[in-house]
């Protein structure tokens, strides 16, 4: 190797760590707040008790929902040429780019009574504004993107030749989508799905113009300090954070080893 | 029996047309041609894979045109194997036997599998993940895969594409003994015209999605019916010229000409006048150091420009005014002293001069 | 085509539909309740024009920082195998699973003044909280790891053969990346910025806890908001919204064209 | 000229060892092997992009082993081209120049482009991006590409391996009529023996990691030094068996004696006695119809099992107690009228039969 790329290597991995270390201190440091005392303490809060718990539900509520309605979404991307398809792609990736708050707007517009969509799904007794589906419907908003693109690359990663295989051995299309494809995309499906629920329970901004009461754990945390000040905030930031590590941490797992 | 009727298949904006062809039951046919001749879209039309624009497929005299792949009863050995990365050897091998139509229960299938493993000898390999797999390990599997559920058909897409040339031959002479053992109808697609002479009874020749010339391996071999095939199929020197008719010999079906192109002239049995390509096979040119009287109506006269040895035969390269390869024996080679430069005289009948 | 497969495709279009409807409606709605009048209004102003130009300026800012340090350990994920790399390529994506306000937290304990980091800084006259370098810190937290993912991505499609080619052609290893591998990935990086630039301007909720005033937009539109209701909220949503969808578009435009 | 001194490469678990090699100024070296043998390793340790555990590399007498890639000044032609897909083919073939040491300036680089083109019959392709090209196109824009800097040693890794057959015969004549013009020292990787029998001067056969055996492609046909070495490069038949000493034979260093082996015994002329493999080549035996005597030592009874066309060679599969394969002119073959079921004496000489 080259004299002079010991020194081009020293500034890159210079520049890396800053990076690393600008995304790893600060939760080092929240982490580093806490004490186990103060974690059961928080834990034994009948309030952050009834967000955590709210959040988790609904998390699991928006993840079953997009994936009932995301994995078709997926397979069709990933598999079918139709008319539309790059529209249908871009569309479904939009909430991605919109600002939170924005998207609290807009869900407040469609989904509450004075809309027609809310005002019909009213009538039949599905309230969303400051009610639990307002909430789901929000988490979905925000996760469904994360839950489609990524099914979409599971499909895309199984070799679509592998179904014509199937099929010259006595398969139909179903069977040899249930017996080939989605095996084989399993995992990342459900590593998109993991990814989808952990994105909901981050959800704030949206949410927090939807559905303030009741709380969610993100905004029972929010609640905590406007209220009450940064102290009384951590315990419960420290316990979100640590659901998300372990949920982090399965999704890696899952995940297929990467190419080198 | 596999018979193919006009099909027309069109595939993003390659169209492959006018598609005829008859494999006769337990027949080995082959498709040869150039990358891009259509040759794997018209597997994957005869599969049922592919959507015709018009023609019929039929199988054992059944019209088979409408039917999807998995009712065709056939098997399919795709280029790159494609096995199934989640299952092990032995569930790939047994995965159509439970979906033939003669469904067969557990024990069955289980035979079967130890069946097809042995006559491939990869019995060794049924527990193993298909990962670790070599090409000629992965090209069986493949193969008792597609046999396992009994087709009547048997499909391949270059199925020695992706092992080496040693592999390759050893697996060749299997799945011709196969063939021959199991009787299956056979229908192959090559870009390699030695596989066509190895292994087929029947060849069909692709150019440009359209059939160029189709018959027995030796017949496309010997007479090809266009500079095309006579070049693909490697028959030997071709020459772009104009046939003139001889004045003193007329009034025949096959008549004496006089063929003139690349800077020769030669005497040559012809049937039509006009610009046509002479086929010239390296083995009908006779070497001889000098010109000596023989019944040979064409003398060329040349030197040596490079000796070509593969094997038992030696390929002369010859500059005649062109180049001309003719093949002699290697012992033929080393009596004669041939090396580049030495002056030579190739003798060539008129009779072994194909015009196309 | 067996004509099963017609009844499953509907059932697959049907599903799909849903989610697609289900994104798309609540974002025509917004649009449909604004006119060219209001908003017209609404940017003239000047507290709306005021978090307009600070949004732009810190996002952009917190792009800068992130394509700054976030390009070159793209590339050594990309491209070196490292030890700890895995683990790297983990910490650089923890921020996607944070919840937001849980992130505004650790960044308030990690640069607030009485932090190690935070106090040196300040002595050094950055201070973060209720401080623009605050957005900046929180923008470019929730934004990295989508710089460094997407930038990734495009290095990893570069096939790495081609600088080995370059160099026996008598590049060195800088001449062959900044001729061969920059020029290839550029789009893709491009992309990725312009991605990270749209999340950096909807970032919210650790903004909200970071620095609330001076307001970026998107806490303009939730103070408008919580302060006056739905209705005065909307335009400035709406620009937000409009400013999301034109950097939504150039980024699609820019990536490459997906595959089949 | 290249000299390899005992090198040894690591990548991954798979070591490449002792590798010593030298090339003439001017030679054309090819590595064959099969796959997973190490060959592209070999030309990256070459080439500068393998880091190596011992040993050293010089080039034209100069000790190269610590210098990077770019400062060796060779051309690299990989095997699948790798052409860089954000320039035009003029601008890949131009690439190289202005970085090569006696710098060119902008109209002697143009100038050396076009040189190039014009020789590999690229012209018209100047101006085209490089996705379109076919494959054979491709490999002449990356040969070109490689020559321009006008490197005085070339790396060929399997440069036909992606292009179909008939493309092949004809970028391989050229590559060899290039090499001899521009008297480049050359080192070329295959898996395919025919094409180490039809380019090289010089050939190494790498097994697992090591050289099995070098020498010239006829040396290393007539006579592989090992069973692997005979079945790699077609030698033909290899059977595995034991020399036995002819009791009234003895005290010489070569001596007659008896191998025994594969249900054959067969006179032999022998260095040493124990498990030994014998070589057979197809055209050392000679077919006829019924025992008539002769000077040849052995005679083999069987019967033909199946006939092998290849052009002018005909491979008769013979089963005399074990497979064999002798190979007749396709002329004798129809005079003695073989095909399946005749019965034949195969006769060889004891002096042909090579012991490994």
């Amino acid at each position: 190797m080259p004299v002079s790329s010991l020194w081009s290597r020293l500034v890159l991995a210079g520049l890396s760590a800053c990076l690393v270390l600008f995304v790893v201190g600060p939760l080092l440091r929240l982490l580093w707040e806490s004490s186990p005392q103060s974690l059961i303490e928080a834990l034994q809060d009948s309030e952050l008790q009834a967000s955590i718990t709210l959040t988790v539900l609904t998390a699991s509520m928006a993840t079953f929902l997009a994936a009932l309605l995301g994995i078709p979404l997926a397979y069709l991307l990933a598999r079918r040429p139709f008319p539309g398809r790059r529209i249908v792609q871009g569309i479904i990736d939009l909430p991605v780019v919109i600002p939170h708050p924005v998207a609290g707007i807009a869900l407040l517009l469609f989904l509450g009574r004075r809309s027609p969509v809310g005002g019909a799904l009213a009538d039949l007794g599905l309230e969303f504004v400051s009610h639990v589906p307002g909430i789901v419907a929000a988490m979905l908003f925000v996760s469904a993107p994360i839950l489609v693109s990524g099914a979409r690359e599971a499909f895309r990663a199984v070799d679509p030749q592998l179904e014509r295989v199937a099929r010259t051995l006595g398969d139909t299309g179903w069977g040899a989508f249930r017996r080939v494809t989605l095996p084989l995309a399993g995992r990342g499906i459900l590593a998109a799905s993991i990814l989808a629920w952990a994105r909901s329970v981050s959800e704030f901004g949206s949410i927090v113009i939807l559905t303030y009461n009741p709380k969610v754990a993100s905004i029972y945390i929010f609640d905590r300090f406007t209220a009450f000040g940064l102290q009384s905030a951590i315990p419960a930031a420290v316990i979100l954070l640590l659901v998300a590590l372990t949920v982090f941490i399965m999704v890696r797992v899952l995940q297929p080893q990467e190419r080198a | 029996m596999i018979r193919l009727d006009s099909l027309h298949v069109r595939v993003g904006n390659f169209d492959l047309r006018d598609i005829s062809l008859e494999v006769p039951p337990g027949g080995y046919a082959l498709i040869i041609g150039p990358t891009g001749s259509g040759k794997t879209t018209l597997l994957e039309a005869v599969a049922g894979h592919a959507r015709l624009q018009a023609g019929r497929v039929f199988m054992h005299n059944d019209d088979v045109t409408g039917l999807p792949p998995e009712r065709r009863g056939l098997g399919f050995v795709y280029q790159q194997y494609h096995l199934f990365p989640h299952l092990s050897v032995r569930d790939n091998i047994g995965y159509g036997i439970a979906r033939s139509k003669g469904a067969v229960d557990g024990a069955g299938r289980a035979q079967r599998v130890l069946e097809l493993a042995d006559m491939l000898a990869i019995t060794a390999l049924l527990d193993r993940p298909v990962q670790g797999l070599s090409g000629g390990e992965q090209q069986r599997v493949a193969l008792a895969r597609a046999l396992a559920p009994k087709p009547s058909i048997l499909l391949l897409d270059e199925p020695f594409a992706a092992v080496d040339a040693a592999t390759r031959q050893v697996l060749r002479r299997e799945l011709r003994g196969l063939h021959e053992r199991e009787g299956i109808t056979t229908l192959q697609v090559t870009h390699d015209f030695d596989e066509a002479l190895r292994l087929g009874d029947l060849v069909a020749v692709l150019s440009e999605g359209r059939i160029a010339q189709s018959g027995t391996p030796e017949q496309v071999f010997r007479y090809p019916n266009s500079a095309f095939v006579a070049r693909f199929v490697g028959t030997g020197n071709v020459i772009a010229g104009v046939v003139e008719r001889t004045p003193s010999d007329d009034r025949e079906l096959a008549f004496r000409g006089r063929f003139r192109g690349g800077g020769l002239t030669l005497d040559v049995v012809a049937e039509r006048e006009g610009p046509m390509h002479a086929v010239i096979r390296p083995e009908d040119i006779v070497l001889s150091l000098s010109p000596h009287p023989d019944s040979a109506r064409n003398h060329l006269e040349g030197t040596v420009a490079r000796l070509e040895r593969v094997g038992p035969i030696t390929l002369v390269h010859l500059d005649v005014g062109r180049p001309l390869i003719a093949s002699v024996t290697t012992t033929s080679s080393e009596e004669m002293a041939l090396h580049p430069g030495v002056r030579v005289v190739g003798s060539l009948k008129a009779t072994a001069i194909l015009l196309v």
